[in-house]
């Protein structure tokens, strides 16, 4: 089980701020994730496929999305960053 | 260097007062920075500000940025506080200081951990109003200011 | 905005906290610079130093600055605190403290107010050790910020 | 009777940070009273007529040394000002 976070907009768009699921084998890249993400939700969708929206897997942030997930416990997704 | 993030208000004088008694002789300059929650922002009033972060990560992402700031400005010492949670106007939400040796390094470090802050620290802050939220993302300025620090 | 030129030690806990206390529900940043005289200088140790002034025309002339600074960075508030007489090791020298709206307003403020005290405001500095005195003027790093801000 | 004051280095080269004294009629200028001074005082002449040393008459700055003097309450002698 990977528990998928949702921080800032992308919380809003998920409907909750996080979510415990059993990744597909096949799902290999950050870049395929939000792809998978997309196509169970229409309004989450825009929003977690916008580039403005970084990744980070078990806790470091991705440099892209062909970053792998494979075997990720915690993928978390964000909207820009907003500190200070 | 003291990093902390906290879901409960801050005392800034006593916080400063602490960290300046603890400052050794070779200190000759303390510059420090805090920002408020306003009770107007760009698009009207504010009750409240929201500041979500992301536990076990925020902490280590803003140490992260602070240890840079003093290792590329040879400070003497840094304090880092941030508000999580609910923040009401006037209250504090994140106290910069920095001590060194001479003026120029601490008042660059401030400025620059500011800017990191703003953009690169995982912090997502909502204004409430009116039972409305509304998220406050980095502005044009905000990224301009950080792409000019470069990487 | 509050300007003071006196010839006795003074509390920075107590200025700021009085200063920062006294803010309006429309600041959202607060920016200070505090310069402490420190044990060691470029060339030795350092028992005291010695601020001479002119009295009468210092305080205007801080004050001078300080107005232009307030008006240049719209901020709400700035307060500035100069030691004059002997100052010993680890007492503040120097305070200086913006109110604004905006961090880039407030931040820019402070480094640019202690830029112009440092080679237009008429102090005189010695430093004193071993019963010698060394008179203390701006560094050429000090020239050249000024330089850069123009007139 | 014109109270002339000295700050800084130049108090140390003029062994006192203030004289009185009556400026000749024919001194007009801030220039002249650095010149007169020298000629008075030949510890004092070279820092007296140090171009980093700046003048202020009745606590104005001065903007050169054509600056005028007459009818000065006070002149001022300062080396380079140097808070913070």
């Amino acid at each position: 089980m990977t528990r998928i976070l949702f921080f800032g907009r992308v919380s809003d768009a998920a409907g909750c701020s996080e979510i415990t699921t059993e990744i597909p084998r096949e799902l290999r890249t950050v870049g395929d994730v939000r792809d998978w993400l997309a196509a169970r939700d229409d309004a989450l969708a825009p929003v977690i496929l916008s580039p403005t929206v970084r990744a980070a897997v078990d806790r470091v942030f991705c440099s892209g999305d062909a970053d792998l997930v494979v075997d990720a416990e915690e993928i978390a997704f964000m909207s820009p960053l907003s500190g200070g | 260097m003291r990093v902390t993030v906290k879901d409960a208000s801050f005392s800034v004088d006593a916080e400063l007062s602490n960290f300046s008694q603890a400052r050794t002789d070779s200190v000759g300059a303390l510059a420090t920075f805090v920002g408020y929650c306003r009770s107007e922002s760009a698009t009207g009033g504010v009750e409240s500000l929201h500041l979500d972060h992301y536990p076990g990560f925020t902490e280590v992402e803003v140490a992260r940025l602070a240890r840079a700031v003093v290792e590329r400005h040879h400070l003497i010492d840094l304090l880092v506080v941030h508000r999580t949670g609910a923040v009401t106007p006037r209250e504090p939400i994140v106290l910069v200081a920095a001590l060194a040796e001479h003026r120029a390094e601490a008042l660059a470090a401030v400025a620059e951990l500011m800017d990191y802050l703003k953009t690169d620290a995982p912090f997502w802050k909502r204004e409430m109003n009116g039972g409305q939220s509304r998220w406050i993302e980095p502005t044009e300025a905000d990224r301009a200011r950080r792409a000019a620090r470069g990487d």
